[in-house]
C-alpha cells in the first residue's frame, strides 16, 4: 500500500468564468476522462502548497463531456488562490465524496428545489440532471433566493429556467443592490424578502413532492418549516449540509454531526433521518 | 505586490523594544538565507546602512512610548501595504507596558532620571496596534524563528498569516512535556497563545504569557487553576502582567472608569 | 505455540537483539513521568511503568507527519509519502493495546488510510499485563480492558521468576524464537489463571453502573446541565483529547519551501476542543461552547464510536483526567450522569 | 578649507539609536558627538513591586543580544540578596552559557556589523555576493553559539531555563557529547577568522585610556570577579559606584560614567589588556597573529580583541564541557532561597563590558534596583575618541569622515538599547 488517500490527482482549468464579485465558475478537466460524480457530491480541491477545500460538483453527470464544474465563492486561503487562477493552471482533485441525492427517489414526481444563495451550486447540478431527462418527472419547481440581484448566479441558467414552460421558477432577493452597477439578474422578476416568503404562493400536491434545499446554516429551519407546513413528508426532503472538512473520507473528525461523519453520511441527508440529530439543523 | 526584480520589498523598524526580534531574524538567516532570495531587504538599521523608503511590508518591533514615534509610525502606516507588530513589545505592549502598572509615571520617571527626569519624554507604553492600523503580527518575546519564516511565506502566498489560535498546552502536549501546573509550579500555557512550541515548559519554565491571551481564554477558570497550584491572587496577577500589562492597566482604566460613572 | 517463560534476566538481551533489526519503542522514564520512545540502550526500557503521558498511538499515527510532497516548479507534480520502518512497540498495557485495535478499525475502513496502516503493518506489538492500577484515575476494570482479548503479538505477564509470554500471531512467535532465550512455560498456565483472577482485587470500579449502558444512557443526555457546568470548567486547552489513545482526529495542512518551489501536505493531530475545530468559512462555528464541545467528546468515547464500531470508544486508561488541569472526570462526569437519572 | 557637517542620523549596525554629530568651520572642530537617542524604558522603576522569580527575567529584556549577560548578572544578584548558593554543576553551565553569548555577540559584531566595512559592503547581505565562504562561515559560528545556548537555557535571547538558584533544565550527557564535536570543529573557523581579521587593515588610531574590567585569579573573567581598572585599582563589585559615578548629559537618554580620568574603556579590549594572562594559550596565540599585545591603545581593535575572545571562548568552552562530562551531567532543581529579604550586588563583564546589577528586596518582592551598563560607561571615552580623531581626519571628503566615525562608534559595538536609563540611586 503506497499510495496515500490525501495526494491529490493534478488537473488543469478548461476556463474560469468569473459569476459574480465573490463567485467563479471554474470548469475542470476530469483527471481521468471522466469523474463518474453524482448530484450532491463534492470534491477536496488543492491549491498546492496552499491546501484544500471541499467544493461541491456543480455540473450534472449529464452534462459532463470530459470536464466538471466548480463554483467558487472566495473567502479565504485556497479559495482566493483558486481565484488567481487562469485557464490551464494545475489544480489537484480528490473524490467525488460523499452521499449524493437519491435521484431515483425525485423520479415520476413532483420536484421541488429550494436553494438559497451559494446552495445552488450543489443544486444544479441536480436540477439540470432533471431537466436533461425531463420528461421522467413531473412538476419542477425552483424557488431561488439570494441577498441580492448581484448575488444571483448562473444567470444565464436562472432565465432559462424563467422562460420555460416545464419549469416553474421562482426569484426572491432579500433586498435591491444599493449599487447601480449592471448585473445579469437585473432584469429578472424578482420578489422582494427571504425565500420562505415564495412559498405561501405555490400550489403543491405535498404526497408527490419531492424537496431539495441547500444554503446557508440559518435558511435550513426556516424552509424545512414552510415544506413541512405545504405537507411535505419528511423522508422525501433533502438537504445538503456543510461543515468543516479536512480529509473528505471520514477520518479528520472536523465535519462530525454527533456520530455521523458529514462527508461520507453526508453532505446530503434525508431530513426524516437526520432529524434526531441536535447538532445538525 | 511585488517590485521590479520581482522581490517584495522589507523593511524593519525598531521602536522602544531590546531588539531580541530583529536579532531572532538574523538568526533565522543561518537556516534561511533563501529567505534573500524572495525578498528584497531596503531597511533594516540592525544589520545594514541603506535605507530604502520604498517598501511594501514593514516589520515594526517595539511599543510606541513618547509622542515622536507616532510620526514615526503614521509614515511607515503610509508607505507600507501591509504592517506587521513584530515581537510581545509591539503586539501587546510587552514587558515596556509594566511601567504602565506603576503607581504614577512621574515617578517612574523620577526613580530613574532623579531631577533629569523632565529631559526625557515618554507616555504609557502603547502597542503600535493603539496607534495604527496593524495588518497582522508575530507575538512572543522574542518572537520565535520559525514561526517568523512561516508568516514571510504566508504572506507572500496570499494566505493568513497562520497564527495559532489555541493555547501553548497544545503544543506542550505534542512535545509530550511533563505538566509543570500537574507539579505544581504556576504556567499560563492554557490561556497563552501557542506558535512558540511551548519552549518555556520544555526546557522546565512555566510560560510567563509573552504571546499574549488567546481569542476566547476562560480565565476564570484559569484563575482557579492557578489558585490550585498554590499561587496567591497577587501573584497570579503577576503572572498575568509580565507581559500583559498593557491589557491588564487597559481593563482597569474602564472598571473604574465604570465604577465612577 | 504454548505458554513460555522468559527469565527476568532475558528481557534486556532481547531488546538488544531486537534494536539490531527493528526500531524498538518501549516506556521510559521522563522527569517524574513516562514516555514512550525510541529505546537505544535495554537500560531505558521501564516495563514497570504506569502510564505514559501520551499513549502509544503517536508510534502509528505521529502527532505530525508528511501524506505527500508537491514540486511546484514548471508543470507541478506529487508524490505520496508513505513511510513506516520496522518497529517493536514494547510494553503496551492492555488498555492501550485494545485502543490501537480500534484505531486499526477506524484506518481501515471503506477509504484505508496507507500511512497508518503500513506503519501499523510493520509494527508488532508486545503487550504487558497490568497487575496493579496505574493510579487513582485509570477505570480499565469498568471498561473491560484490564486483560488481553487477542490484538498482541506478544503478551508479558510477570511473575517471580520472569515473564510468562503468550503468543497472539505467527509473527510474534517468529519474534520469540528469533530474538528471546525463551523456554516452555506450560506448567505455569494455572499461575496465569490465578493471576488474572486475583488481580481483579487490586482494580477499583469507578464507575456507578455497566459500561454496556454508555450509549443508551448518553442518548438522552444531550440537554443534561453536566455540560454546561464542564464547559464553565474546562479551559479547551485539547490536552484531554491529545492523551487519549483512541482520539484520532487531525489537520491537515498545506506547507511549502522558502522560495516556493516545493511544497508537502502535512497532518498534525487536532482536537475537537479548540474553537476552531468545527468552524466553517461563512462564520458558522457548529461547535461554539465549551460545553457543546465537552459534550461531544464525551459522547464520542460513550455513544458515537459504538454506532459506528460497534465498540466502546473509551478504554478507562485515564489519561485525560489525568492530564486535566481543571480536574475534569469523565469518570465523574458519567455518573453525575447516571446518578441524577 | 570648507566646512564639515557630519550628521549621521541613526548610526546603522549597532543595537539602538544613536546619533554622530561632527560640525567643523574651516577646519576647526566646533561640535562632535554622539547622542544617544533611544526611548527610554525605565526597566529599575517598573520592577520594583515585582516577585524576585520574575526579575532576572525581565531584565533579560533589557537588551536581546546580551540578554544572557543581564539575566545571569540579575540572577546572581537576586541570588546574593536571597542567600542562594548554586551547585558546582549549575555554576559551570552558568559559565557555558555565557560563552555561548560572547560568542554570538561577537561574530555579530565583527563579521555582520564590522566586516561590512572593510569590503565596502553596506551590510553583510551584499558581502554575501562578494564573498559567500565568509558568510557561511559567520552563519555556522552563530549558529554553534545558537545551538549552545539553546542546549543550556531553550535560547540564548532570552535565556528560559537561567533561573534564581541555577536552571530549571539539564543538558543531557548525549547533547554535551554532540556539542563538543562541534566546538572541536569549530576550530577550523576560528582559524580562518583569525586570518580574516588579521589581514585586514584597521585605521591607525591611538590615544591612551583608562581600561576596566572583571578580573579573576584563576581565569579569564567574564562571569563575576573584582573590579580592576589599568590605572591600578581594584576594587570588590560591591563598590560600584566608585567606579562608575554616573551623571546625565542633556543630549543622551543614557548616562555618562568617568573614574580615575574624564573617561574609561570597558569590553573586549579592556579585558584582553587587562587579563590576557588568563586568555587560553590558543586565544594568545591568535593574538599574536592579530599583531595584539597588551596594553593595546586603538579603540577600532576592540574588534580584533572580540576575534581573539571567540578563541578563548570556543576553547573553554570544550574544557566546561570535558569537566562536566567527566564530573557526570545530572538532573538538579534549582537552589532554594534562604530568606526573602536582602540587598545583593552583582558583576559580570558581557560582551559590551562590566555590566553591574543592584537590588534590594523585601518579602520576595524588589524594592529598588539599579543595573549600570557597558555602553554607558563608554560613551565618554567614545567622544573623547571622536573628538581626538576629529582634527586628524577633517581634511578628508566628508564621506570618509562619516565612514571613519561610524566605524569607530561600530567598533565599541554600542548597544544602545540597553544603556537608555540610570542613574545612580542611593539605597536608604
Ligand atoms: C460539502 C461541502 C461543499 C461545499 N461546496 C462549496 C461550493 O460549491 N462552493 C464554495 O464556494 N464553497 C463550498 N463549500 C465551502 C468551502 O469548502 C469553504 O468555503 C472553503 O473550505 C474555504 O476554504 P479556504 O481555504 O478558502 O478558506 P480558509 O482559509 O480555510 O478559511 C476558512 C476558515 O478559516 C477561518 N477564517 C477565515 N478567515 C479568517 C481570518 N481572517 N482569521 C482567522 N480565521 C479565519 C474560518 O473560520 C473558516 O473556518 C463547501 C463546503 C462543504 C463542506
Ligand atoms: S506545562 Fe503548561 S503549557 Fe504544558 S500542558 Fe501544562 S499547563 Fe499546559
Ligand atoms: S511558553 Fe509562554 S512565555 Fe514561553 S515563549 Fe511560549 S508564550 Fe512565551
Ligand atoms: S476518554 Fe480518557 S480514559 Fe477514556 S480512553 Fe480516552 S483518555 Fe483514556
Amino acid at each position: 500500500m503506497k499510495e496515500s488517500i490525501y495526494n491529490p490527482q493534478l488537473t488543469q482549468l478548461a476556463s474560469v468564468e468569473e459569476l459574480t464579485g465573490l463567485e467563479t465558475l471554474f470548469t475542470v478537466k476530469s483527471p481521468d476522462g471522466t469523474l463518474g460524480h453524482k448530484p450532491g457530491q463534492f470534491v477536496m480541491v488543492s491549491a498546492l502548497g496552499i491546501g484544500e477545500a471541499p467544493i461541491s460538483i456543480s455540473s450534472s453527470p449529464s452534462r459532463s463531456n470530459g470536464e466538471f464544474e466548480l463554483c467558487v465563492r472566495k473567502v479565504g486561503n485556497v479559495t482566493n488562490a483558486l481565484h488567481n487562477m487562469k485557464p490551464g493552471d494545475t489544480i489537484g482533485i480528490r473524490g467525488p465524496f460523499g452521499a449524493s441525492f437519491p435521484i431515483e427517489k425525485f423520479r415520476g414526481k413532483d420536484v421541488l428545489f429550494a436553494p438559497g444563495g451559494l446552495g445552488l451550486a450543489p443544486l444544479r447540478s441536480l436540477i439540470n440532471e432533471v431537466l436533461d431527462e425531463r420528461d421522467a418527472y413531473e412538476r419542477v419547481i425552483i424557488l431561488y433566493g439570494a441577498k441580492q440581484r448581484s448575488e444571483l448566479l448562473f444567470c444565464d441558467e436562472v432565465a432559462e429556467w424563467l422562460e420555460r414552460d416545464d419549469v416553474e421558477c421562482f426569484l426572491t432577493v432579500d433586498c435591491e443592490d444599493t449599487t447601480d452597477a449592471w448585473h445579469a439578474g437585473k432584469e429578472f422578476d424578482c420578489n422582494i424578502g427571504v425565500i420562505t416568503t415564495l412559498f405561501p404562493d405555490i400550489d403543491i400536491d405535498p404526497e408527490n413532492t419531492v424537496a431539495a434545499t441547500c444554503g446557508p446554516p440559518i435558511m435550513y429551519r426556516f424552509v424545512l418549516q414552510e415544506m413541512l407546513k405545504k405537507g411535505i413528508p419528511e423522508d422525501q426532503i433533502y438537504l445538503s449540509l456543510e461543515r468543516r472538512m479536512k480529509c473528505g473520507v471520514g477520518k479528520c473528525g472536523h465535519c462530525q454531526i454527533e456520530s455521523l461523519y458529514c462527508c461520507q453520511d453526508g453532505p446530503v441527508f434525508n431530513y426524516a433521518e437526520i432529524k434526531g440529530f441536535e447538532e445538525a439543523l | 505586490m511585488t517590485s521590479t526584480n520581482n522581490k517584495v520589498k522589507v523593511a524593519f523598524f525598531d521602536f522602544a523594544s531590546c531588539e531580541g526580534c530583529q536579532l531572532t531574524i538574523i538568526d533565522a538567516l543561518q537556516t534561511h538565507l533563501d529567505l534573500l532570495e524572495m525578498v528584497e531587504i531596503v531597511q533594516f538599521r540592525e544589520a545594514m546602512t541603506e535605507k530604502g523608503e520604498d517598501y511594501q511590508i514593514a516589520f515594526v518591533e517595539g511599543s510606541c512610548t513618547r509622542e515622536c514615534d507616532e510620526e514615526r509610525l503614521f509614515k511607515i502606516r503610509k508607505q507600507a501595504d501591509l504592517v506587521v507588530a513584530l515581537g510581545a513589545c509591539a503586539h501587546t505592549g510587552g514587558i515596556n507596558a509594566l511601567k504602565n502598572i506603576q503607581p504614577s509615571l512621574q515617578d517612574v520617571r523620577e526613580y530613574v532620571y532623579a531631577d533629569k527626569a523632565d529631559w526625557y519624554e515618554t507616555y504609557p507604553t502603547r502597542p503600535i496596534s493603539a496607534v495604527i492600523d496593524v495588518n497582522a503580527f508575530i507575538p512572543g518575546c522574542p518572537i520565535d524563528r520559525g514561526e517568523f519564516v512561516k508568516v514571510v511565506k504566508n504572506v507572500l502566498l496570499g494566505k493568513r498569516p497562520g497564527i495559532p489560535d489555541y493555547p501553548v498546552c497544545v503544543e506542550c502536549k505534542l512535545k509530550e512535556n511533563v505538566c509543570l501546573l500537574l507539579e505544581g509550579k504556576p504556567c499560563l500555557g492554557p490561556v497563552i497563545r501557542a506558535g512558540c512550541d511551548a519552549i518555556c515548559p520544555t526546557y522546565g519554565e512555566g510560560c510567563e504569557g509573552c504571546r499574549g491571551l488567546i481569542p476566547n481564554p476562560n480565565e476564570n477558570a484559569m484563575k482557579d487553576v492557578l489558585d490550585e497550584a498554590g499561587l496567591s491572587i497577587e501573584e497570579i496577577m503577576a503572572r498575568f502582567t509580565m507581559f500583559n500589562a498593557y491589557n491588564a492597566h487597559q481593563i482597569q482604566e474602564r472598571e473604574t472608569a465604570e465604577e465612577r460613572q | 505455540m504454548n505458554l513460555q517463560i522468559l527469565e527476568k534476566g532475558a528481557i534486556a538481551p532481547m531488546v538488544e537483539a531486537l534494536i539490531a533489526d527493528y526500531r524498538v519503542v518501549g516506556p521510559q522514564a521522563k522527569g517524574t513521568k513516562f514516555v514512550f520512545d525510541t529505546i537505544a540502550d535495554a537500560n531505558e526500557l521501564r516495563l514497570d511503568y504506569n502510564t505514559t503521558i501520551l499513549p502509544p498511538k503517536k508510534v502509528l499515527q505521529p502527532q505530525h507527519e508528511r501524506l505527500a510532497t508537491f514540486n511546484l516548479q514548471g508543470e507541478p507534480t506529487t508524490e505520496s509519502v508513505v513511510e513506516a520502518k520496522p518497529t517493536v512497540l514494547f510494553g503496551v498495557h492492555t488498555c492501550d493495546l485494545k485502543a490501537i485495535n480500534l484505531l486499526d478499525e477506524a484506518f481501515s475502513d471503506d477509504y484505508p488510510d496507507a500511512h497508518y496502516l503500513s506503519r501499523r503493518e510493520k509494527t508488532l506489538l508486545v503487550s504487558i499485563e497490568c497487575l496493579k492500577p496505574c493510579d487513582e484515575h485509570s477505570f480499565c476494570k469498568d471498561m473491560g480492558t484490564l486483560t488481553a482479548d487477542g490484538g498482541y503479538d506478544l503478551h508479558l505477564t510477570e511473575i517471580e521468576s520472569g515473564y510468562l509470554v503468550e503468543t497472539g500471531s505467527e509473527a510474534g512467535e517468529e519474534l520469540l524464537a528469533a530474538y528471546a532465550q525463551s523456554s516452555e512455560g506450560g506448567v505455569y498456565q494455572s499461575t496465569l489463571e490465578q493471576i488474572r483472577s486475583d488481580k481483579q482485587d487490586h482494580f477499583e470500579s469507578k464507575l456507578h453502573f455497566d459500561a454496556a449502558e454508555l450509549p443508551a444512557m448518553l442518548g438522552d443526555a444531550f440537554e443534561h446541565p453536566i455540560w454546561q457546568d464542564m464547559g464553565e470548567r474546562c479551559l479547551a486547552c485539547g490536552s484531554c483529547t491529545n492523551v487519549c489513545p483512541t482520539c484520532y482526529c487531525f489537520n491537515i495542512e498545506d506547507e511549502v519551501n522558502m522560495t516556493l518551489t516545493e511544497g508537502e501536505r502535512v497532518r498534525s493531530w487536532d482536537s475537537c476542543q479548540l474553537d476552531e475545530f468545527a468552524s466553517v468559512a461563512g462564520g458558522e462555528n457548529f461547535r461554539e461552547s465549551r460545553a457543546a464541545r465537552q459534550r461531544h467528546r464525551l459522547m464520542r468515547k460513550g455513544k458515537y464510536i459504538y454506532a459506528k464500531f460497534d465498540e466502546l470508544g473509551c478504554v478507562g486508561c485515564g489519561r485525560c483526567i489525568r492530564t486535566c488541569t481543571a480536574k475534569i472526570s469523565i469518570v465523574e462526569s458519567y455518573n453525575a450522569i447516571y446518578d441524577g437519572k | 578649507m570648507s566646512s564639515v557637517n557630519v550628521n549621521v542620523h541613526h548610526v546603522t549596525r549597532v543595537e539602538g539609536h544613536g546619533n554622530i554629530v561632527v560640525n567643523a568651520e574651516n577646519g576647526e572642530i566646533k561640535e562632535c558627538r554622539f547622542d544617544v537617542v533611544e526611548a527610554p524604558r525605565f526597566f529599575e522603576a517598573f520592577v520594583r513591586g515585582r516577585p524576585y522569580a520574575e526579575i532576572n527575567h525581565i531584565t533579560s529584556r533589557i537588551c536581546g543580544i546580551c540578554a544572557v549577560g543581564h539575566s545571569t548578572t540579575s540572577a546572581m544578584a537576586t541570588e546574593k540578596a536571597l542567600g542562594v548558593e548554586l551547585t558546582e554543576q549549575a555554576t559551570l553551565l552558568r559559565k557555558l552559557l555565557f560563552h555561548a553569548e560572547i560568542i554570538d555577540s561577537h561574530v555579530l559584531h565583527t563579521y555582520y556589523l564590522v566586516a561590512p566595512d572593510f569590503f565596502g559592503a553596506g551590510s553583510v547581505i551584499p558581502l554575501i555576493a562578494i564573498n559567500r565562504e565568509v558568510v557561511e562561515r559567520a552563519l555556522r559560528v552563530k549558529k554553534l553559539s545558537g545551538d549552545l545556548g539553546a542546549m543550556v537555557a531553550g535560547r540564548h535571547t532570552h535565556p528560559v531555563a537561567l533561573v534564581v538558584g541555577g536552571f530549571t533544565h539539564t543538558p543531557k550527557d548525549q547533547e554535551l557529547r554532540d556539542m563538543r564535536k562541534r566546538l572541536v570543529a569549530a576550530r577550523e573557523d576560528m582559524d580562518a577568522s583569525v586570518e580574516l581579521f588579521g589581514s585586514l587593515d584597521w585605521p591607525k588610531f591611538e590615544r591612551e585610556t583608562e581600561y576596566i574590567s572583571l578580573t579573576k585569579n584563576d581565569e579569564y573573567a567574564f562571569v563575576g570577579g573584582r573590579v580592576k581598572t589599568s590605572d591600578g585599582f581594584e576594587y570588590p563589585v560591591e563598590d560600584y559606584k566608585k567606579v562608575t559615578n554616573e551623571k546625565c548629559v542633556p543630549n543622551s537618554t543614557a548616562k555618562w560614567t568617568h573614574h580615575n580620568r574624564d573617561a574609561y574603556m570597558v569590553g573586549a579590549l579592556a579585558r584582553f589588556n587587562n587579563n590576557f594572562g588568563h586568555l587560553h594559550p590558543t586565544a594568545k596565540e591568535a593574538a599574536a597573529k592579530l599583531g595584539m599585545e597588551p596594553i593595546v591603545i586603538n579603540s577600532y581593535l576592540n574588534s580584533a580583541a572580540q576575534v581573539v575572545e571567540m578563541v578563548h571562548c570556543i576553547e573553554d568552552s570544550i574544557a566546561i564541557i570535558d569537566e562536566l562530562l567527566e564530573r557526570g551531567i545530572k538532573p538538579e532543581e534549582p537552589a532554594e532561597v534562604k530568606r526573602l529579604t536582602g540587598e545583593g550586588i552583582a558583576s559580570c563583564d558581557v560582551p559590551r563590558g562590566i555590566l553591574f546589577h543592584h537590588y534590594k528586596y523585601e518579602d520576595g518582592v524588589c524594592a529598588e534596583a539599579n543595573c549600570i551598563i557597558p555602553t554607558n560607561q563608554n560613551y565618554s571615552n567614545l567622544n573623547a575618541d571622536m573628538k581626538a580623531l576629529a582634527p586628524q581626519i577633517i581634511d578628508q571628503p566628508e564621506d570618509d569622515i562619516r565612514l571613519a566615525m561610524e566605524m569607530l562608534v561600530r567598533a565599541y559595538d554600542p548597544c544602545i538599547s540597553c544603556s537608555t536609563h540610570y542613574l545612580d540611586i542611593e539605597f536608604v
